[in-house]
């Protein structure tokens, strides 16, 4: 099994994820207006399928909300 | 009300809303209807499995276009991140830069905003810099390719208007791109001096959504825009030390004979 | 934009318009349309063969009734004899009362105004008194049954706006009959204000008439009154030392992993 | 032939002048939105006809214009 | 410090020490001596057997005079009543003349004052009125023939300051006797803009004797009102609107040669 | 008055005397006196032949050391230079860092400032900057290790005095080195302000050499910054919203027995 | 007896009773520093010997206290 | 001949002109409170005599003057 923190929060994936298996586990299934940085570097949604999880990676996932001036 | 540019683009309302501090996205829609904005601000944060949130949906129905903001970031690598994620999210190449400086007065920190904007520009966005109200940090923004700036008139939220009407009139006589008020309006009459000292817009956040009537206080933020920067236009009287009569002094009858 | 009565009489502009320094005729009537007010104050002069003013008609055209003044007058006597001769030829118990103490600076006096008043409250007239901005003078002038107190913001035609708004304030709190600023406005951003210190209506001359473009400016000083007006009733958000954040503090990126 | 100051103008009127006839001399014919003091004092339309002039008289003819805040 | 006169009499120090809201006679001698006034006003209330005061042997000894108020009246007649038993009692025509008309804010009467002005000028008396800052009745006031006019800057203890510096010049402007700025300080700056702007003294109560250390505070008051006078003596530069070097251009080295 | 220090060194006078402005060096020697400062910033200038001044000599006479500032200079490179020629003529580390931005406002440059400050307190220099009021510019040149910050009031030579109090309060807030006020004093109410909002001293040059009578000013500055410090050090009392009576209310004699 | 209002306490006093009598029952027996009004009329310290109170009299007795601006 | 920019102004030197001579020539004879830069870099007194001036090089000799604030 590999552990990344996602959003903060430690989670155990499969071997084989990617980013799009990430992002669907947080509950952004088509992954509309989300934007996605692995290890603070953005990653266009092209790569998402092809991008592979390592051990220890951080994944934020994000998307707009309310906020700011 | 005349239209104005920003980066080439014409934006008909000078009122641009922060979506932060609504009590619901309904509340939001509907002030968001009555200030008549074209433009709405959004921060980035991370997705939420239990909360989802429809706002930009329900902004596109109100008929406005979001522009994302790096609101929350206190160093410039955080918000080019922010703002390339906002790219990927939401397919703009505009941004609202805030680097903060400070957690109790969140005001902005110069030498981080400079790297930031830098970069992003390099980049390719269309880069609107949240400022302080100092006429030297407003000109090397646009020196280095803002599309505006952005200065404040007070800590955001703080609702004390605008604290030195005489800088912001500084960044106004030398500013080439839109100088738009961003922060520390409270209320309508603080919206109209700033387009009176001529301001080309004014972002509004907490002045509407935390009113008691957000939706009311939009429409006077928006009368209040408009009739400062039609005041500007039509050319004020100036100060004068002593009165001017407004009445003729000839013709005055002599109403207390045996007086005289 | 809701009503307000004064004597009995509801007025649904709270805009009142002085027709002192109007370029001419023409002018005033467009701006008086674009003001959307409903009165606008005149003064009693001598009749002069030559020029055959049609002021009242004109003003009766654009859809705003008469408010006589006493402007000029600079004893009781001289004021309540206008206010009389005003009667007759317009037929019209409301006056707007002025007993000017300075020729310059135009300041009421206050002993004057005082026996003015209460001469014509005993007379029938419905008495618009133009005061200073003393909170115990406007109490008296209610006490003797004025129908408004009207206290300046500054010299009239000065257009230095509010001096002293913590005045304005208590003479509002007070005030048992509707509160008129009367003088001193110089753009739209001190219409506003007046409006949000509680003020019911503003009277509008100089800063309309002798602006660039006075049509122009009628509609931002009807604008700037709605909006100080409607922010007031739609409850602006208090005065803070510090900032508030309107964006979420949770789920924010952590974006600069080695960085920590 | 009597003299009485009209709106500030000595004014030569005669021996049978009535403040109707000095109204019609100022120019203001019909006498709609005037108004007339005799010395100080307002005299209503009413009485306008009736009410003759008397040596060093001052009458006062007046009528609304633009002016006063 | 150059003197000034008030009705002939010379006076060298230019602050006036009102003895209300001391902690105890003791503080209230110390908080004189280092104020360095000359003069201290003094209520008339029921003498009270249970409480004997020294008051004015304590005044004396700390080199004060006496200058009775008539403090909580109401009407004129009961100023010009109290004023009559304070010469009685304290064997001096000199009266500082307040006729209040509000219990909260404590504002002069303008009608009561003039009134009450004109029987104690008439009964012998040099009455020093203390009055709201409208320039016309301070005019009336001085030609009543009072001695002095004592404008306030805001309402008595308030410590809000000048509110309304327009006014205070152009009562000094007019002024034919003494200006002496009575009421609202609440701090040094405050009296030494007093000063500035010309008046002739300033009267400091609560300011002083509310102070964390009177004493002190009378020091520090006594320092900013003559820093005030001396520096509208000294003749201050006028205020730009752009910066003016100090430093002269010419002179200047080329350190970067390469970078030319 | 209390002393301070400033990187250790304890100083007596809480005002430092900018020489630039003065007529001539006898009335700025005179003045240098009257002001009772211990420091005078200097300029770097061409030697000329023609002009042999004795500026050091003259100021030693008068009992103050100089400190040397960087005036004149728009890029972190040439101030850096500059201070360093002048630690080689005046045999001293201390410098007053002005970076500036603008030939107009002479506003300090904050990216060239911080560039700046950095180098000379590598190069082992006291560090006195020349800020604009931004806190957060003010944190970050303490956190660079400045011995202290000197944030403007308003533009050099203006005159306008302390035109953003509220950020002046922020800085003095959170610093932890001496916050010096420089710039645009105009007059003996603004320097005593700066104190009492918390400045531990003012650097004042046209506001002195440019009055009509400068050692009369200094003498005026010299009791105003005193007297500010003084009054905040005394704790004045609160602004309060309403008046505060005082006069006793009990014991007031009943005065007007019909009117009762 | 005879009752008048002294510093608005009503008090029994002596047939006799003066204002001097009165001002010496109030605590102020030299009366240095002290005026007095009868009735809302000052009463010059000569005439207080001289002037007998009546029933029904209201006598202040005043001196100077710290107070007012 | 050497010629050098002494204070802005185009200055023939000797061949074995110094920093030294220069500040002597610019009319600081003793050189108290006198500070030089070479081509923008300070050179520290010490080094005056020994330091040669070649042609083109920039010289500034300053000193202190009232300015400022």
């Amino acid at each position: 099994m590999t552990v990344v923190t996602l959003n903060g929060e430690p989670r155990e994936v499969g071997e084989a994820a990617t980013i799009e298996s990430a992002v669907r586990a947080i509950g952004a299934p088509d992954g509309r207006g989300v934007a996605v940085a692995l290890d603070g570097e953005v990653i266009p949604r092209g790569e998402w399928a092809t991008t592979a999880l390592r051990e220890g990676q951080q994944v934020e996932v994000l998307h707009a909300v309310q906020g700011g001036s | 009300m005349t239209s104005f540019e920003i980066a080439g683009r014409a934006l008909e309302s000078r009122l641009i809303l922060g979506t932060g501090g609504f009590r619901n996205l309904q509340v939001m829609a509907e002030a968001a209807r009555e200030s008549g904005a074209e433009l709405a601000t959004v921060a980035m944060r991370r997705v939420d499995a239990t909360a989802r949130g429809s706002l930009v949906e329900v902004l596109k129905e109100a008929g406005l276009e979001v522009l994302p903001n790096t609101a929350g970031c206190f160093t410039a690598r955080e918000a080019v991140t922010t703002a390339r994620l906002a790219r990927e999210a939401l397919a703009t190449d505009w941004v609202k830069l805030e680097v903060i400086g400070d957690d109790r007065t969140l005001l902005p920190d110069p030498a981080e905003l400079l790297v930031a904007a830098e970069g992003l520009v390099a980049d390719g966005f269309t880069v609107l810099p949240y400022t302080n109200d100092d006429p030297i940090l407003a000109r090397r923004l646009e020196d280095l390719g803002c599309a505006a700036v952005m200065p404040l008139g007070s800590p955001i939220g703080s609702g004390m208007g605008i604290n030195n009407a005489y800088n912001l009139r500084l960044i106004v006589e030398q500013a080439g791109v839109p100088v738009i008020l961003d922060a520390g309006v409270g209320t309508a009459s603080d919206a109209a001096l700033a387009m009176e000292e001529g301001c080309d817009a004014v972002l509004l956040a907490s002045a509407i959504s935390r009113a008691a009537d957000p939706p009311a206080m939009a429409r006077a933020m928006r009368k209040a825009i408009e009739a400062g920067h039609e005041a500007r236009e039509a050319g004020r009287i100036p100060r004068r030390t002593y009165a001017r009569a407004s009445s003729p002094e000839e013709g005055m009858a002599e109403l207390a004979p045996d007086a005289t």
